[in-house]
């Protein structure tokens, strides 16, 4: 399936209102094992991709993905600046060659692994990515894709990032960066796949 | 949370703008960017360094002749993102190329890795200094590595005097490398930092309790304890840092306040420090107490050790600089 | 109460005993009196100062070339007495006479002026500087007078600088006397200071209060409020301080920590202080920023004004010294 | 009355009792209108007197005075230090003269009013040594003059000292400078006048 750009930018309007409504509740998932700016650095971020969004004339898919990486980039900082914003930066250069769906999300995902040389089972974002992204080339997204993986995620001890250094303390609890990804998956849902 | 400041998301834009009033006499700020940088800039390698905010005097304490040319500053706590990193490799070049010291941070080092690609990309010649002193963390596969902390200003120090020497960039980058293996820190926290965005300390500990091995925003440490003398805390970190020196005969020190710790806690910490020490082979050769790498407004300390058996370093780190919190 | 010492009882002489282990470079004290003193001495008059610990880094911080020849350390809050002065004050002649600088507290004026006693007894000629720059008390014959905070350290780097310059106890007597009339100070606390011995607060503000106009050992203000933000703290602290400065053109601002304040609220005051002041018609010519006179873990800040209309007193305050703390 | 040296000591002695058992009132009454170190103040003062009684060899009176002085000047600081202090060292010039008691303790408030710039009605020790005085002179201490002093100091508002600072605050409360010297002169009174 093929992603246009006024599908990408209603997928980030919808992501940023998730995020935004979540604010609290990523900060407080990141209180537990982090240090409780996961929700405001994403409000932060998604808030700057809304900003930009508004300016994006061309009508290509790669100019949305690349204004939404460069907000990121520009606006989050700590560790999910980067990884968003590389994420979304790998989406726009393959959106160069291709517009379709799980190929984009696919480099997305890589783009997050080059950048925090994590893998699958550290407990981060990527255990969010890495199953949405093989239900997308099986064609088979759903909130079911997103809730298991949450649940696959719970009993992980943190090998990467902030959350490594509470150790054991990690295990049973969410990883907040699962849990935005998780948002922008479902916000995926809700606007393209629908 | 009992803080002089204005609204708390403007503190870390106030307190730069307050620091760029009292010392425009040789400190400016890039605009509409959080960094801060020598007015006047030697042709030599510029050092970048910066991080979260809530460590000052780090790093913007330790811009100018003999130390760094410029400093960053993140969000409260949060890493500075890329651009504004960028921004400040550009304005730190003179031809020379630029430095970038890292404190190993998950977020630090992805987004100084994204500004030095950011700035390969305009031909500007960077290279990176990662520093991870905290012995509190296991370095393993396990974690995200040993966490950078108030070490990292010797290295500031010591890298700032080579670069003033006139050393290249790759020269500096390798001193810089070797230099990191003989810096080793630990922390002791006896309340929570309070960012000033979330209200509330980061975590609390009773009002007889303490917590050794504590990173510089709070992260966990290695144990909690009832709240011990200085003498018994000088024992126990003293003796986890010196595990690794069996060798060594000279050593610096380091006695960093975390923010709302009086200096004189640290004079008679670093006397204990001292005596402890006599059960080693060491001599003393250098020492720095004060408020170097706080962390907000935590009370307690954090002890680095470095190993000065090459006399270069002695020297590097006693050469007069010209900033304001050295 | 959560402190990094050891007895309670032994905590002055444990920090004096780190300050010496640390700085024997350049210090060195005097055998069974808390004194700290230069190594080496010019041929000028030498300035003595001190006081209850708890201020660090006054008074020792000081000490070295172009300030301080000696400091005199007594207990928590407590003025030294007259012997232990009088021993500085023996050790800091060098043929040429001894300026005490003394902070205008009953026991210190006491104590100073016994030991200048004993001193005169032997033939060593001493004259006494009194610093009253606190105006949150009314100068009045109902009352002990303004006390002396802050402002104390501008004395003894204006004077230092003219005693390395070779003027004469005479002069410098003079100099003292015109150049303290045009300090003054104010500060505010958020918490009260604990002096070891005694294991609690000196005095408890509610989580939301503050006071106005607290005295370095947390002698009362002049108003309780709730906590203010600060620029509102900058506009009382300004309008106050420059109620009789009506004629000034050029001020200098000191603004000091009063020991468990982190920097950054320090810079975020001063960008208001320097705000509020753009009502005023002033030129601010000379700032310093940090921890100076303490209030050993009492958090809130001081701001001091000095009228530097003469040039001479910036530029004695701007000349290099090599002192740890300055 | 002549005071002898034996006399002197026992006073000193029983003084040092007295503020020993009193330290922690003395420091109370401090911290309701000083610094709350009184107590801590004269105990390290009082001890040191006691230490240096041992040493005294001379049988002279002024011997006795002269060392409680130095004793008392270089151990207690703060106020009470130097106006102690500089009693005992007029007491001991005095006592070069005369040992006449009320001689004696006029000439140490006297002592005490030229160290301290203070007097009667200022709420401060001279309250307690001023009656005490003029009782001597008629020779009719006894504890009343003591209570009484005591009574008439608490109403009245500081105006010299630490205490000064709390202005009407201090209205109503003991002195604590008052209220050890009161110890002083029960001391006295039980050693030498009884
Ligand atoms: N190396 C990494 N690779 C992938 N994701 C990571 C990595 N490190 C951290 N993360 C993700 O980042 C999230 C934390 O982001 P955030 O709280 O915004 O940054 P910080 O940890 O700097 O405070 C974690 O929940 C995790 O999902
Ligand atoms: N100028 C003065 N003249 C006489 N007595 C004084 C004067 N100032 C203070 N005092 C006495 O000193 C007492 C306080 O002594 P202390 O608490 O030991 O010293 P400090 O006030 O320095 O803490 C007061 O209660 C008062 O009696
Ligand atoms: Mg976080
Ligand atoms: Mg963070
Ligand atoms: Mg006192
Ligand atoms: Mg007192």
């Amino acid at each position: 399936m093929e992603l246009t750009h006024e599908q990408a930018k209603r997928w980030l309007l919808n992501f940023h209102q998730k995020v935004t409504d979540n604010k609290a509740y990523l900060s407080e998932l990141d209180q537990a094992i982090g240090d409780g700016d996961h929700g405001s650095n994403m409000a932060r971020g998604t808030e700057a991709v809304k900003d930009k969004l508004g300016s994006v004339t061309e009508d290509s898919l790669e100019a949305v993905l690349k204004q939404a990486a460069m907000a990121l980039i520009s606006k989050v900082g700590g560790a999910s600046g980067p990884l968003y914003g590389s994420a979304f930066m790998a989406m726009a250069k393959t959106a160069k060659e291709t517009s379709e769906l799980s190929t984009l999300i696919e480099a997305g995902l890589d783009g997050i692994k080059h950048r925090g040389k994590a893998d699958v089972g550290d407990k981060t974002m990527i255990d969010m990515w890495q199953p949405v992204t093989s239900a997308l080339h099986e064609d088979d997204l759903t909130e079911v894709t997103i809730d298991q993986a949450l649940e696959d995620v719970k009993p992980l001890k943190a090998k990467k990032g902030r959350a490594s250094y509470v150790g054991e303390r990690s295990m049973g609890a969410l990883d907040p960066g699962a849990v935005s990804s998780g948002y922008l998956f479902t916000a995926l849902i809700e606007e393209v796949l629908a | 949370m009992k803080k002089i400041i204005n609204e708390p998301h403007a503190v870390v834009d106030e307190l730069l703008e307050g620091m760029l009033l009292a010392h425009s006499d040789f400190l400016t700020g890039i605009t509409d960017t959080r960094v801060v940088i020598e007015k006047e800039k030697r042709a030599t390698v510029g050092l970048v360094s910066g991080g979260g905010s809530g460590h000052e005097p780090a790093h913007a304490g330790f811009v100018g002749d003999g130390m760094l040319r410029a400093a960053v500053l993140g969000e409260m706590f949060t890493s500075p993102t890329p651009d504004q990193i960028f921004e400040a490799i550009k304005a730190s070049d003179t031809g020379h190329g630029v430095l970038l010291i890292v404190k190993n941070y998950t977020g630090d080092v992805m987004n100084f890795d994204m500004a030095k690609e950011m700035a390969e990309m305009e031909d500007i010649a960077v290279e990176s200094v990662l520093v991870d002193d905290d012995i509190a963390v296991e370095d393993s596969t396990y974690t995200a590595g040993k966490r950078g902390v108030a070490g990292t200003v010797l290295v500031h120090k010591i890298l700032g005097h080579y670069a003033r020497e006139g050393k290249t960039l790759t020269e500096l980058k390798e001193l810089g490398e070797r230099l990191t293996a003989h810096i080793d820190t630990l922390g002791v926290a006896l309340t929570g930092a309070t960012v000033p965005e979330v209200g509330k300390p980061g975590f609390t500990l009773a009002e007889n309790e303490m917590e050794y091995g504590v990173g510089i925003h709070g992260e966990p440490g290695y144990r909690r304890s009832e709240l011990k003398q200085s003498r018994a805390i000088a024992n126990e970190l003293v003796t986890k840092l010196m595990e690794t020196k069996t060798d060594t005969k000279k050593i610096g020190l380091l006695v960093n306040g975390l923010g709302a710790t009086p200096l004189q806690e640290l004079y008679v910490f670093y006397r204990d420090v001292v005596h402890e020490l006599k059960n080693y082979d060491v001599e003393i050769v250098f020492q720095k107490i004060g408020d170097f790498m706080t962390s907000i407004d935590m009370a307690g300390l954090s002890l680095t050790v470095i190993d000065l058996d090459s006399d270069t370093y002695q020297a590097a780190l006693t050469s007069p600089v010209d900033v304001l919190n050295w």
